[in-house]
């Protein structure tokens, strides 16, 4: 029974990344998506370097934001219309466990390749090498936060599908991951310290593991009940 | 065909002797006490009572938007019931919830087929985990799916993919099935099919509750008619 | 049972109607009490309290703009609370008053953010600076709008309700962390060039009315609670018969 | 008959304007939207006037290239999902009408609030009021393109649902319209002339009003058969 | 009840006396010569060959997966055929697309239901342009849904979404209609309600063409099986 309680997550986890790779786009999408934004901001602003480097952390935050945004719409949007959310609700676990499962793998196809193709855009917008690291490890905490504050939205405007009024709920909570997020890239490329920063990215994670899916269980059966 | 009829017949034999002859084998499965649902204070059917043992497959009936669906989402606790009582095995749901839904086998409207998997790993997905290969794909065999066992769901025609659903059947390791109008879409050998499915869980002591504007005679134990709320004006 | 006994005032409290009768005899009471706290302290705030020695007259707009923004921010933890009891304790009651007090916070939110704008141009020469506690008020403006705008996405009233009331209590989470990261992010930076200039040590002739606004904004905002909490339940509660009594104007039948 | 054949774009304006004022919050949503990323950009970026200002331009183009994306994936993929995108294939009428009509709808719930909406933004980012006419100008125009193109976008993803995919599609065409739009922005800050890129901004969007309907109606068939 | 079936009764008379003794009046509505698909180089079915008379009711009879709802993709032209023909009174299909589409509805699988309209918006859309208020609803009274007239279709079970496309069948001005399993997720009475409709089409001169597992013998002309492809190894 007890492992019962705590099971689902891998399972979800494993279903939703095939789902994920199946259609093989899916794991480069939101890194073309991050390239791309990242190409249209030199050409829609000046494209001199100093005035780009000095706007590079917040803007990789934006687009970090951003690429979340558009794919967590979807976490449960289609298994809504399918019934496996159905399905979800009924299994005998835990909620939070498939639910977790599901975010993790979320933040496996989008969080994670952004962190890693994050240093190339650095490097378009010219930020210091020292830059790099505190800018991976801000990015690889700050996603895992955006998804799952992403995903309280997305359960909570499944009825309607989200979009834009996704945005609108996520959005205001997504305020203190942008500042810290580009404050510990910020602080790095000042030569300041940017642990504290981090520490305050791993405490909203914490907060937000814990939080988050007892927001989305709620929201889960609110909607099927919209 | 008269292999598949006398086998229905046989089972039904079977199940009218246990049923009515040794009512100490049978036990109440799932009962439900004038179980009520409210949606913006308007309240959906009047209440239900039923009780439902094993070995038995209780139809629920009810013209369109009686409120079967709802029923069925009550249930399986998707929905919060207004008032009322449901009791799996004697103990009431809320004080046996992990056990109740780790029997339970629910195939709604929509069947919970992922168009992005292929069929089987849809079937793989929706089994018990330690469902072996050979019995998936003996089930999709059954369902007249083996050829499209590699093919994405969302190539299926509707049928097919409510095919897909019903695989589960002969997979799941539950005690009680809840379905939807388990017949939505398919062919007249498609029907037979789920007959011939439900009527061996019920020989195996397994017990059903299913929905359906069609007859199963062959199958039907007891139906459950629900019925609207008549205003007090 | 004894569990129920212990517990019936509770559930009156909770009752629509029992909360639509009681506050029909205070309603009178709090409306005069409001108009008077709201006349005196205006009055004296624009007319008698001594212009400021920096800003001249142009300070006297705070007799608006700080009680509207100590009321909007109280009012989103009023809002999250009831939300809150309304899920643990299934008051209908609770998640009305939530419903009421988001386009009430709203409201509030919004007449502080354009006196702060309009009070921005005479002393800082714009209207608009990016200021920590401006734009945290600005977040709250927009979480305020998100709870709203939820409630249009259900047809169900309950469901509408409880999503309301979870986007809320993580809202209420959130907004301590939002404010403290607004402000963070504010020392981080080198302060922007042109200062808030907030006055905190005050003249008490200046102080006194202030306090006699805020006070008379609370109980605007408790009238305007009421009010739209009632609207509320006549809306929801249209089948029971004590409002369809009420609205044909026919005697109780008992 | 000739009466058929122009038909459909006033019956399907109608119905897809009374969905999106169904949902009475609708309308207001993409302007919170783009108010709301309008204010992550000082969080993420240095507040300061000057830093602002000479970003702006971009920005609002941005912003409004965000919102019109993160709208326009639903053209088609509810139609789609409950049957009613056939009987648009079926209808009597020359496809083009009821797609021009569906687009005029997102353009009316989506573009012309933005343009309404932008000098708010404008303020908060502290650019000159003689700027404010060419910006709404500009963006009247370059929203209608951005429904356009995105339009296509989303015919073309449609048994996919869009998501990231259509903004990697769409974003390389909407490139002109940001260089144009953000250009009559700058050009009207810097006292330049911006009715050349205004005039550019006006043919893009008679080329689009040409062209996308084609290839929309061929991308809705392909999908139907996808 | 016994209105009903007389009605029924009454109107297949008629159309056997007309279909059979006046070959005068009858013309060919619809013919489809070999018509052929292919997917991915597959062929689906067995070239297909009928012909549809003015007051037949022609059933497409096919096992799950066998290509009715393909087949009628292609008579919409929503998909394009691979080879054969179609012709609408005896025109090709190609010269006549704009008088052929604006004689024919469709209703399929998926019945085009906005869910965010309500029910007599919805019918109101899908109902050619001149419709007036009373015979919309009428259709909804007919359909059982006139007090659902202001409900949204989000919020209807699924038998009452799909009486909100079938409510189209009485305001419709299409000679031709193109149904394809209208009777899924219909109670008994819907059932019912849907031959009614149909029978009084084909009285007044219209043809049917569609599928369904079920059987309609009542309403029925004909009937034509698709066959699957039988591969030659
Ligand atoms: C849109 C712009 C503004 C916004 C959103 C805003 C917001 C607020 C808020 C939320 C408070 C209440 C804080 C609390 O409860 O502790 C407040 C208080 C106050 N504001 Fe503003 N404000 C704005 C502009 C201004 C301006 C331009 C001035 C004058 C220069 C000003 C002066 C004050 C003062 C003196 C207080 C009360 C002192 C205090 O409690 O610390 N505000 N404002
Ligand atoms: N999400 C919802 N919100 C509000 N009302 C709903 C919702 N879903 C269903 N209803 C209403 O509840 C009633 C019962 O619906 P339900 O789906 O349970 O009917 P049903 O018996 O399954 O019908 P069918 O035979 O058509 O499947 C209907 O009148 C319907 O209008
Ligand atoms: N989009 C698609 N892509 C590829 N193959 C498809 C697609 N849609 C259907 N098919 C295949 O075409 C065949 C015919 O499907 P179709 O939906 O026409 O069947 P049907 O006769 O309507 O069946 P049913 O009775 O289940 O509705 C099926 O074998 C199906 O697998
Ligand atoms: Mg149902
Ligand atoms: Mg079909």
């Amino acid at each position: 029974m007890a492992n019962n309680l705590s099971g689902g997550f891998k399972a979800y986890l494993h279903r939703d990344l095939l789902i994920a790779l199946r259609d093989r786009g899916d794991l480069s999408k939101p890194l073309m998506f991050f390239l791309l934004v990242a190409v249209m901001v030199p050409l829609a602003i000046a494209p001199e370097a100093s005035k780009l480097s000095a706007i590079a952390p917040g803007l990789i935050w934006i687009l970090a934001l951003l690429a979340t945004l558009l794919s967590i719409e979807r976490l449960f949007s289609e298994d809504y219309a399918d019934g496996s959310l159905e399905q979800l609700l009924i299994s005998p676990n835990l909620l939070m466990m498939p639910i977790l499962g599901k975010i993790t793998a979320h933040w496996l196809v989008i969080g994670l390749p952004l962190t890693l193709l994050s240093p190339v855009i650095a490097i378009w917008f010219s930020l210091p090498i020292s830059a790099m690291v505190p800018m991976m490890l801000s990015l690889a905490l700050g996603t895992a936060v955006l998804s799952l504050i992403g995903a309280v939205g997305a359960a909570l405007t499944l009825p309607r599908q989200g979009g834009v009024l996704l945005a609108l709920l996520v959005m205001p909570l997504y305020m203190p991951v942008l500042i810290f997020g580009s404050a510990t890239i910020q602080a790095a490329v000042d030569g300041l310290n940017w642990l504290a920063p981090l520490a305050m990215l791993a405490a909203l994670l914490a907060v937000a593991i814990v939080l988050c899916p007892l927001a989305i269980s709620a929201g889960l059966r609110i909607a099927k009940n919209g | 065909m008269p292999t598949a009829f006398s086998a229905v017949f046989w089972h039904n034999t079977v199940l009218i002797f246990l049923g009515s002859n040794s009512p100490l084998t049978t036990h109440t499965v799932l009962k439900v006490e004038s179980l009520a649902f409210e949606r913006n204070d308007a309240v959906l059917f009047q209440p239900v009572d039923f009780e439902l043992k094993a070995g038995e497959a209780l139809q629920i009936l009810g013209v369109n938007g009686s409120g079967k669906t709802t029923l069925f989402q009550l249930l399986t606790a998707i929905l919060p019931s207004s008032s009322g009582q449901i009791s799996y095995c004697g103990q009431p749901l809320s004080d046996c919830r992990y056990e109740y839904l780790s029997d339970v086998l629910f195939i709604g409207h929509q069947s919970g087929v992922k168009a992005a998997l292929t069929v089987e790993e849809n079937l793989r997905w929706m089994s018990p985990n330690n469902t072996s290969c050979e019995k998936i794909s003996a089930a999709l065999e059954a369902v007249g799916l083996s050829e499209y066992a590699q093919i994405h769901c969302a190539n299926l025609s509707a049928g097919q993919k409510r095919r897909v659903a019903l695989a589960r059947l002969m997979t799941a390791q539950a005690k009680l099935w809840l379905l939807d109008e388990p017949l939505t879409s398919l062919d007249k050998q498609g029907v037979e099919l789920v007959e011939r499915c439900m009527c061996q869980h019920l020989t195996q002591g397994g017990a059903i509750l299913f929905s359906s504007h069609q007859d199963l005679a062959q199958v039907t134990t007891r139906n459950y008619k629900l019925e609207p709320v008549v205003e007090v004006a | 049972m004894n569990f129920n006994l212990q517990w019936t005032w509770f559930h009156r409290l909770g009752s629509p109607r029992w909360f639509y009768q009681k506050t029909q005899r205070w309603l009178p009471w709090l409306a005069i009490a409001t108009l008077a706290l709201l006349v005196t302290g205006l009055v004296w705030g624009l007319a008698f309290a001594p212009p400021d020695a920096k800003q001249g007259n142009s300070f006297r707009i705070i007799y608006l703009h700080v009680p509207a923004s100590v009321v909007a921010l109280a009012g989103y933890y009023i809002m999250a609370i009831s939300g809150a009891v309304g899920l643990i304790w299934r008051i209908k009651l609770s998640f009305m008053l939530m419903r009421s007090a988001a386009p009430i916070g709203a409201a509030l939110t919004f007449i502080a953010l354009v006196t702060g704008a309009i009070w921005g141009k005479p002393t800082w020469g714009a209207y608009w600076v990016w200021d920590a506690r401006i734009t945290s008020m600005l977040i709250l403006l927009f979480l305020y709008f998100g709870v709203i705008a939820l409630r249009h996405t259900y047809s169900n009233n309950e469901a509408a309700d409880k999503a309301g009331a979870v986007l809320s209590l993580v809202g209420m989470v959130n907004v301590p962390i939002i404010y403290k990261s607004v402000d963070w992010w504010q020392t981080l930076h080198q302060p922007a060039t042109i200062k808030f200039t907030g006055a905190p040590s005050m003249h008490p002739d200046m102080f006194a009315p202030l306090v006699v606004m805020i006070i008379g904004f609370y109980s605007f905002y408790s009238l305007a609670l009421i009010l739209f909490a009632r609207a509320e339940i006549l809306r929801r509660e249209y089948r029971a018969s004590w409002v369809r009594q009420l609205v044909t104007n026919q005697p109780a039948e008992k």
